[in-house]
């Protein structure tokens, strides 16, 4: 996939300004902002070791010369030299030491700390609370750095894992991995506001909240340049109003789309609507914990009762992929149609749930899901399906905002299904098993736990390639479309829509909108 | 004496006039009603006069348990109400029952007559078993020239005229001794007051009541009244019999009320002895010293100014009378 | 002040020097309300001489406003509708005259004083901004010269520290000075004809003493026709010349003023009269009219006050009313029986 | 009158604490019952525990009364209380800025926003209302009657959607196609919505729609009090005085008429606020009304107590600047 | 002082003889019509075309909300996502929504949720606000600055910003919490509309008859005070319903009103709003009833107004 346009140029057009919809960003620092409106800018203030194929979603060295490892354990990361922040101070090893520690160290609070979770001394920059939430504050932590990272020269630096990790130079091209400088990093307050990047773009002004984020090209940036001259960041609350916008011509590039506009927009923009399987995956848990759903026949029964396209149809106005797997299609390793249970067939879902010994008389099946952000609407025709094929009524728990929600997820307190999304933390498909089915995972909310799963990822994670890897994980899917711990539903689909004047529209297979590589026609 | 249903002892009523932000400070009173004393006999009626603001209203709300007075004490046949116990003054109140002035106003437009007329029996529920209730409201409705049937209808089908019967029959209802007009027919047109004022003479013999009787129209009190108290800013004046207040008024202020009230004879026209006082009455918040009618009076000396004068009977004034200069002065009838 | 004669109004055709200063002829004005349609004037007739005083006698409702409304052209309409009659202004008709021409007659020809003066004063604008207002848009004078003016005016209507009370507010002033205050505004460009509508029923005696004497005053130096409305008996007798006594929307007598309470020729006007409370009636029992006026919207037929009358007959019960009957040359009466009536003392 | 303004800023103190407290409590309440904001940061990826707490120390959301059910949390009450008005602290929201300064970007948009509907309101409102006043039960009258009750009894959102898709889109993309059309109309005022290019003239539309809802409002209370002033004597009055119509109408009825109006404007403030919130969603402006939705969505309680706390100072002084201009238009009223 | 028409009209014009008792008024059909202010109001607002109209609709509505089946037999419960969003006909009238449910019947049991709130609603406002008003007042003094201050810490919170945040930080937004909340934030209305009107009326002079005759102040404000102080509360309470219907839907829009599965016209309005441009029917059905019905309770609460207003008599 790529550009959506047929100018033949590959390099496209460079000058003008580029408008695009935008919602809010959480931070503009890179060791904060784990949202996609934050990564979305942050991409082009920041550049980080790697960056990802337009097309293929490999990654390729960008900052780094080099990658390399030869237990998967301990890396050794060569930097190109000559790259500056648009302070002067150098992008070299000393900077990416010091953003990943910043990163990790708890008392910063910075929501990537997650991602240096791998790096050897993690445990000993935070500090857990002993009474957990108790009176007593959390003790300062053991260390101040992360014993992992070892600086060799300027331009060198080493990487020791805690455990061996073959995907690990995929990780990196993750914006949480981006450099910061000295100055940034010092007031890291004032940098989230007026960025100190090392990108093709740098701010102009500074971060105007809700309402705009101005970038013009950086001239300290050494790599290929990015096209537009300016990228306009128009911020906006509401998808419907950024649509309006659009329509009205105030925007050259639209990301996403109200999801009862998709049908209407693909009639009006035709092939300026950019389509593409993504990436973010929607599923219905399993909670494992409860009696009822412990035999996975009726887990497999309940999946068989839905008709994914028909519901994505009905209320996503065909914009979402049914999922047929646990591996979002457009990564390497995915394979089509590996789940058997995932296609609407009542008579065997039927079977099924006989075979198991039936569904409880009068109990009605409880589908959760956070209020406020219109899962509601879906849930409710999956119950209906439920009904409709397998006679189990249902009630809906809609609710919790959010953050109970979660909390409820992580007291595994759910008492039915639930819904819950998935989005890949790196391109690489273990992103979408370990955090989610390994025994004891954080975000397991399903509670699975299948000793097989587990040491297939282990193999996985030490094997010597990522093309080694690759045939581990499938056989740790393949578990997991017999077992169901959840019952995948769908795959995001990006649908973006481009104005006229764009001349050429470039989408990442990885990292999503690249605005630095959209050209906009010049006259 | 048994004979004096009604007395007020020096009963005065001072509204206080505050200020402040948080902690309300008094700086002044309004001095509505100041220092009055006065007796009612059984079957006699006493009519009050005076101008607008002077203080009969408050007068007459005292009288009736509406306001408490600041000071000063109210005997109603010979009990002191301030020193005896809740249940006694319930009980004395009883004697004493209100006819207002607006017919219009006093009647809640929201309940039939009968509820209007029979509510004191319902406040007062040892007066009349609930069984004999209505028939009593029939009763009082016919007494004052209503007709019983109309029991269910509302004040607003009324006329005015009847609507002061309603007042009246609502006045009747605990038979009391003592019945307080304010103002009762001023809000009456002239052809419909002499029913109402005909209707209270008739009650007032076959019931033999007492009344007091305000008003600001001199014609109508001489009319029923017996003996006349004439106020001027919360205090009485000037107090007699009708002749002696009417033929022989002593104080200057009641020479100038009888001699500003217009005679419906036009052959007098010219000839009438018609004193104009000049400029208003005073503020009662802030009254003259001494004599508080000396602004306006055409006789003030400076003595006016330093002392104020008793309601005493006086060299020249057979009743008393609150002037240092009580005489007698010929006014309406010089001519006649 | 008397020397402002405004040039334009003699502009009025067929203005007649030597006409009457007012004559009303069978005058009709109804109201269409949502209970019917309420017949406030049912032909009103009188004339008004220079200088002279005509007071409309009359029970609460039985149309005198509507009456003085209507001559002044500022009746409420809708719902108020003058359905027949004239109006003559030194021999004009005024409800033939066009608006425009209409307004300058008001203030400035006619000029009228309300009953309830605190209500009838703009309460947000100070009394001497609405007494100015009148030279600035009638005379065309300067912001301050009106002032001036009116400090004067208060002056003549005896407000004391007039200069200082000019800024105050209506509702500062006392119930006295603001019926002055009217007064003041009606006398400002002076009218000859001044309509006063029960300028005194809210004021206290010594109040109204002072206003009725101040009007008085004021008439005599300037030779002004007055329009007195009230139903005080004892006022009538003390200023008018001639009385028009009103009873349901009519005059139903109108005679000099001694005649009327020497030997009254109407019922309703002797029953009015008897009813006073009088020295030399004392301990007897007042005579009342019985019963109550007649609803606007339903007028009894024949004489509207038969239902009412003691000397009531048949002829009294059938339409038409009762004609004006002329008792003597300068009196007449709507009554059947009016020789009856002036004989019964 | 300054002693009026002060009492009234006195009383300002229990409202104004009386919200905080209410605020604090629920919003408590809310941590307390269900959890704890801060994981909602993370959504589906659970933060490692140490991550959570360091987040929920930073933000203030650690003090051990939060996990107490039904606590009121006296001392944290009285600490924010303590901050806010000593130290003029607001606290931070969740993503770690000041609210002070997340109001403070907010605040010139709603601000602009208010000022834009409560003109088009007050102008085209008070037109509307006099114009069907004046022509009491006509045509015109019941014209501006039922659409003004329509407009009522449309759902805000409604309006503000079929705006924003008609008159934005589909007629703004007309108006952009004719090239004679001043960009400030055909991009910046005819804009589906705010747009930081044309600060004011975006905001315009948006205004009216906001201003909508009670424009009707105010027609029917201009109306109202028209019809009831244009009968009032003073009117008679000034008619009587030989003023023109225009005068008549212009000076003497609209003044008095416009009283109980400017007292509705100034309560609308606050209400007109409240409205901000759809119409700011709907047309993307950036201002007060959207900072608060979402920040008590996602239970940020020192957000959504500083914000509201901040707005009901500004209603409460609107009310007060109302109150005071009320007592300029009316000098019957006279305080102290 | 207009008494004449008050006086005359009411006994059908026939003047009344006041020596003695008063002969029957020669009422229409030799029945004496009752004519309490309320009769008379009840006479004039039958007469009214528009009170009628509107009346009739809220009959319409409050039957749909009490006995839903008694208009439909479907069960808007029963959806399939295959039926979404078909066009309206013969057998669904309304045609169904996205998730295929029919759309009439929704619409039918949908008026239930936003008719009920709106009730439970304006019933507390109206007694609660009625009462604390009442109280505050009738006594005046500590009482009525502790309630009016009260008052103004819910009155000066933004009608829709202070539901947000009560209703988040609630989180169950059901009918319950959502008539709590609405009630909450609008009984200082009508406590000051109450308080307003009686302390105007507490000095009228009927009160002061009652007090003269010793009535105790209980039965002053329950006798006298608040029947005459309901007008103005019935006038706003019928509007306010009409508000709170609106709100309802303007709530469910901002995302904390009802939630499915429960279904309300707020719920099928925000939930079609976007498809306004599509399928116009979606969006159109249950606002149209939406607008019916809170027009027709303005209507009425202004009909009710001119009905109880004396001056337009
Ligand atoms: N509750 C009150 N608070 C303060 N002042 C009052 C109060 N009631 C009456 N006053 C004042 O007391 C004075 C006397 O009032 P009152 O009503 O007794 O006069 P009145 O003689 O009955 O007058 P009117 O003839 O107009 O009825 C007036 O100046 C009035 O303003
Ligand atoms: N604007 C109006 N609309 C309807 N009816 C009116 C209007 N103005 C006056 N009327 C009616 O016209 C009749 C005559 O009223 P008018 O005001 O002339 O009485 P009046 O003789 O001046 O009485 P008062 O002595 O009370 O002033 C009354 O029945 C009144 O109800
Ligand atoms: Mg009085
Ligand atoms: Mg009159």
């Amino acid at each position: 996939s790529g550009g959506g346009n047929d100018s033949d140029d590959a390099a496209g057009q460079a000058g003008g300004e580029l408008r695009v919809y935008a919602a809010e960003p959480a931070f503009l620092l890179p060791s904060a902002g784990d949202d996609e409106p934050s990564i979305y800018v942050i991409r082009q203030l920041y550049r980080g070791l790697v960056k990802y194929n337009a097309e293929t979603g490999a990654p390729e060295n960008d900052l780094a010369e080099s990658i390399t490892s030869d237990d998967q354990k301990t890396w050794t990361i060569k930097i190109k030299s000559g790259y500056t922040f648009d302070n002067g101070e150098p992008v070299n090893a000393d900077a990416f030491i010091r953003s990943w520690n910043y990163a990790a160290y708890g008392p910063n609070a910075q929501n990537n700390s997650y991602f240096m979770k791998r790096i050897a001394g993690i445990k000993d920059v935070s500090s857990e609370d002993p009474d957990g939430e108790g009176p007593k504050k959390a003790p300062e932590p053991k260390a101040k750095e992360l014993s992992g990272l070892k600086k060799v020269d300027d331009q060198t630096f080493t990487v020791e894992l805690s455990e061996p990790f073959s995907g690990f130079p995929t990780t990196v091209g993750y914006s949480g991995f981006f450099p910061m400088a000295q100055a940034c990093v010092d007031a890291a307050d004032k940098c989230n506001e007026t960025p100190i990047g090392n990108g093709p773009y740098k701010i102009e002004g500074s971060w105007q909240h809700n309402v705009a984020i101005n970038l013009v090209r950086s001239d300290t940036w050494k790599g290929e340049a990015g096209k537009p001259d300016k990228i306009t960041y128009r911020i906006f609350a509401d998808v419907d109003a950024g649509y309006a916008a659009f329509q009205a011509g105030e925007l050259d590039v639209m990301y996403t789309l109200p999801p009862a506009r998709y049908k209407e927009a693909k009639a009006t923009y035709g092939d300026r609507l950019y389509e593409q399987p993504g990436d973010n995956f929607t599923y219905v848990g399993m909670p494992i914990y409860m009696p009822e759903f412990k035999d996975k026949r009726v887990r497999q029964a309940l999946s068989l009762a839905i008709d994914r396209q028909s519901i994505i149809d009905a209320v996503f106005d065909g914009r979402f992929t049914p999922a047929t797997g646990y591996i979002a299609p457009s990564f390497q390793g995915a394979r089509e149609n590996v789940c058997t249970y995932c296609k609407k067939d009542v008579e065997k879902a039927k079977q099924l749930l006989q075979e198991a010994g039936g569904w409880p008389a009068g109990k009605k099946l409880q589908l959760w899901a956070n209020a406020g952000a219109g899962h509601d609407k879906w849930l409710q025709a999956v119950g209906d399906q439920i009904k409709a094929a397998l006679g189990i009524d249902y009630e809906l728990k809609v609710n919790l905002q959010f953050a109970e929600y979660l909390e409820t997820a992580d007291s595994k307190k759910f008492t039915g299904p639930f819904r819950l999304g998935w989005g890949p933390d790196y391109p690489y498909l273990e992103t979408y098993l370990g955090p989610l089915y390994s025994t004891g995972a954080d975000s397991n909310n399903s509670t699975f736990s299948n000793p097989e799963f587990d040491s297939l990822l282990q193999q996985g994670g030490s094997a010597k390639s990522i093309d080694e890897a690759i045939p581990f994980y499938q056989k740790a899917e393949d578990i997991l479309v017999e077992e169901l711990p959840v019952i995948p539903m769908w795959w995001g689909k990006v649908g973006a829509v481009y104005g006229e004047n764009v001349d050429k529209f470039v989408w990442n297979a990885v990292s999503d909108a690249d605005y630095g590589a959209t050209s906009l026609k010049q006259n | 004496m048994s004979d004096i249903v009604l007395e007020t002892r020096d009963l005065v009523k001072h509204f206080p006039l505050t200020r402040g932000v948080v902690f309300k400070k008094q700086i002044g009173a309004v001095r509505a009603v100041d220092g009055i004393n006065l007796q009612l006999r059984r079957g006699e009626t006493l009519g009050v006069v005076g101008e607008s603001g002077c203080g009969k209203s408050t007068l007459a709300r005292m009288l009736v348990g509406l306001e408490t007075p600041t000071s000063g004490d109210l005997f109603v046949q010979g009990k002191n109400m301030s020193k005896v116990g809740a249940a006694e003054r319930r009980r004395g109140r009883r004697n004493i029952q209100l006819v207002m002035q607006d017919p219009y106003t006093s009647l809640n437009p929201r309940m039939t007559v009968g509820d209007i007329v029979g509510e004191p029996f319902e406040v007062h529920p040892d007066v009349l078993p609930k069984s004999k209730r209505r028939a009593r409201v029939q009763e009082l409705l016919e007494l004052v020239g209503l007709n019983p049937d109309h029991i269910n209808r509302y004040p607003h089908q009324f006329s005015g005229g009847q609507r002061q019967r309603i007042g009246i029959a609502r006045a009747l209802a605990l038979n009391p001794e003592i019945i307080l007009c304010d103002e009762p027919v001023s809000a009456l047109d002239v052809s419909i007051q002499a029913q109402v004022i005909n209707l209270l003479e008739k009650l007032q013999n076959e019931l033999g009541l007492s009344y007091i009787f305000i008003a600001r129209d001199l014609s109508v009190v001489r009319h029923i009244a017996d003996r006349v108290a004439v106020m001027y800013l919360g205090k009485v004046v000037e107090i007699g019999t009708e002749d002696q207040i009417y033929e022989n008024p002593t104080h200057p202020y009641t020479q100038a009320l009888l001699s500003a009230v217009p005679v419906p004879d036009p052959k007098l026209r010219g000839l009438r002895d018609q004193i104009v006082l000049t400029g208003d009455v005073p503020s009662p918040a802030n009254p003259p010293s001494g004599c508080r009618f000396r602004t306006r009076c055409w006789k003030a000396q400076d003595i006016c100014a330093q002392q104020e004068p008793a309601l005493a009977v006086r060299e020249k004034s057979a009743h008393p009378s609150a002037c240092h200069f009580a005489e007698v002065r010929d006014v309406v009838h010089a001519v006649e | 002040m008397s020397t402002d004669v405004n040039v334009k109004l003699d502009a009025l055709p067929g203005l007649d020097p030597n006409a009457m200063p007012l004559q009303v002829k069978d005058l009709h004005v109804e109201f269409r309300t949502r209970n019917g349609i309420a017949h406030a004037v049912n032909g009103v007739s009188f004339d008004l001489r220079p200088g002279e005083t005509r007071a409309i006698l009359g029970e609460s409702g039985c149309g005198k406003s509507v009456t003085a409304q209507a001559i002044m052209g500022i009746l409420d309409s809708p719902p108020g509708f003058i359905t027949g009659g004239e109006i003559l202004y030194r021999g004009v008709d005024l409800l033939k005259l066009p608006e425009a021409q209409r307004r300058k007659v008001r203030a400035n020809r006619i000029a009228m004083i309300f009953q309830d003066a605190l209500s009838a004063l703009n309460p947000v604008f100070t009394v001497g901004f609405q007494l100015g207002e009148l030279f600035r848009k009638h005379r065309g004078m300067s912001r301050k010269d009106g002032k001036a003016r009116a400090v004067e005016l208060l002056d003549l209507v005896k407000i004391p520290a007039a200069k200082q009370r000019v800024n105050d507010y209506p509702h500062q002033f006392s119930g006295g000075m603001r019926q002055r205050v009217m007064i003041a505004m009606a006398l400002a460009l002076d009218p000859e004809v001044l309509i006063a509508d029960e300028p005194t029923t809210a004021l206290d005696v010594t109040v109204q003493a002072q206003i009725m004497s101040l009007l008085a005053e004021l008439q005599r130096e300037r030779n002004m026709s007055l329009v007195l409305i009230t139903h005080d008996m004892g006022v009538v007798a003390d200023v008018a010349d001639r009385i028009s006594v009103m009873y349901a929307g009519r005059v139903i007598e109108e005679a000099p003023v001694d005649d009327i309470y020497a030997s009254p020729a109407h019922p309703y006007t002797k029953g009015l009269l008897e009813s006073i409370p009088r020295l030399d009636l004392k301990g007897q029992e007042l005579s009342a009219i019985k019963g109550l006026p007649p609803a606007l919207t339903n007028i009894p037929k024949g004489c509207a006050f038969n239902p009412r009358c003691r000397y009531a007959q048949d002829v009294c019960r059938q339409d038409p009313a009762p004609p004006l009957y002329q008792v003597s040359p300068v009196r007449t009466a709507a009554c059947h029986f009016w020789k009856e009536v002036k004989g019964d003392v | 009158m300054g002693r009026y303004v002060i009492r009234r800023l006195l009383q300002f103190i229990p409202t104004v604490l009386g919200t905080m407290f209410l605020l604090h409590y629920m919003t408590s309440l809310a941590i307390q019952f269900s959890g704890n904001p801060v994981r909602a940061l993370f959504g589906d990826r659970t933060p490692p525990p140490a991550l959570l707490e360091a987040v929920t120390e930073r933000l203030g959301y650690a003090d051990p009364c939060l996990d107490q059910r039904g606590n009121p949390c006296f001392g944290l009450f009285f600490d924010r209380v303590a901050d806010v008005f000593l130290r003029f602290d607001f606290g931070i929201n969740l993503r770690q800025r000041e609210v002070t300064e997340l109001v403070a970007d907010a605040i010139p948009f709603t601000l602009k926003l208010l000022v834009i509907a409560m003109v088009f309101e007050a102008v085209v409102g008070i037109a509307a209302g006099v114009w069907a006043g004046l022509r009491g039960g006509s045509f015109a009258d019941n014209l501006v009657k039922i659409s003004t009750v329509f407009v009522i009894s449309v759902p805000i959102f409604v309006l503000g959607v079929v705006v924003r898709e008609f008159v934005g889109v589909k007629f703004g993309n007309v108006l952009r196609d004719q090239a004679w059309i001043p960009e400030v109309i055909s991009n910046g005022m005819f804009s589906p919505g705010f747009k930081p290019d044309y600060p004011f003239a975006s905001l315009i539309i948006p205004g009216m729609v906001l201003g909508a809802v009670s424009l009707a409002t105010t027609a029917r209370l201009t109306r109202t009090s028209i019809m009831e002033n244009i009968r009032a004597d003073y009117v008679r009055t000034a008619r009587a005085k030989g003023l023109a119509n225009k005068r008549v109408i212009g000076v003497h009825t609209l003044r008095n008429s416009l009283i109980p109006v400017i007292t509705f404007l100034g309560v609308d403030i606050g209400a007109a606020m409240a409205g901000a919130v759809v119409t700011e969603t709907i047309f993307n402006v950036p201002g007060i009304g959207r900072l608060v939705t979402l920040s008590a969505r996602t239970g940020e309680s020192s957000v959504v107590i500083g914000v509201v706390t901040m707005l009901v100072l500004v209603v409460l002084v609107a009310n007060l600047l109302v109150d005071i201009l009320y007592a300029v238009l009316d000098p019957r009223i006279r305080y102290e | 002082m207009s008494d004449l028409t008050s006086a005359g009209t009411a006994i059908g014009g026939a003047p009344v003889g006041a020596e003695g008792p008063v002969p029957d008024a020669p009422a229409t059909g030799g029945k004496e019509r009752s004519a309490s202010l309320w009769a008379d109001a009840r006479r004039q607002l039958v007469r009214d075309p528009v009170f009628m109209l509107a009346f009739v609709y809220v009959l319409v509505v409050g039957s749909m909300a009490a006995f839903p089946t008694l208009w439909t037999s479907q069960d808007p419960r029963n959806c399939s996502t295959d039926r979404s969003r078909l066009a309206p006909s013969g057998d669904h009238p309304f045609g169904f929504n996205i998730l295929g449910c029919d759309y009439y019947s929704h619409a039918i049991y949908g008026a239930r949720p936003s008719i009920v709130i709106a009730i439970m609603a304006t019933g507390a406002i109206v007694v609660v606000g009625g009462a604390l008003g009442l109280l505050a007042g009738y006594y005046g003094g500590w009482v009525d600055t502790i309630i009016s201050r009260l008052m103004d810490i819910f009155f000066s919170l933004p009608f829709l910003l202070g539901a947000i945040v009560f209703l988040t930080v609630i989180k169950r937004q059901n009918i319950l919490t959502i008539a709590l909340v609405l009630f909450l934030l609008s009984w200082p209305t009508i406590a000051r509309i109450i308080r307003g009107s009686v302390i105007s009326s507490k000095d009228l002079d009927y009160v002061h008859a009652a007090k003269a005759v010793g009535a105790s102040n209980g039965r002053i404000m329950w006798r006298h005070i608040l029947p005459n102080a309901i007008a103005p509360m019935l006038v706003y309470a019928t509007i306010v319903l009409g508000a709170f219907v609106a709100a309802e839907a303007t709530l469910t829009f901002l995302g904390v009103g009802l939630q499915p599965p429960e279904e309300s016209w707020g719920i099928m309005i925000s939930d079609h709003q976007v498809y306004f441009l599509e399928d116009p029917w979606l969006l159109l059905f249950p606002c149209g009833l939406l607008v019916g019905t809170v027009l027709s309770f303005i209507l009425m609460g202004d009909a009710l107004r001119d009905a109880l207003d004396p001056k337009f008599r």
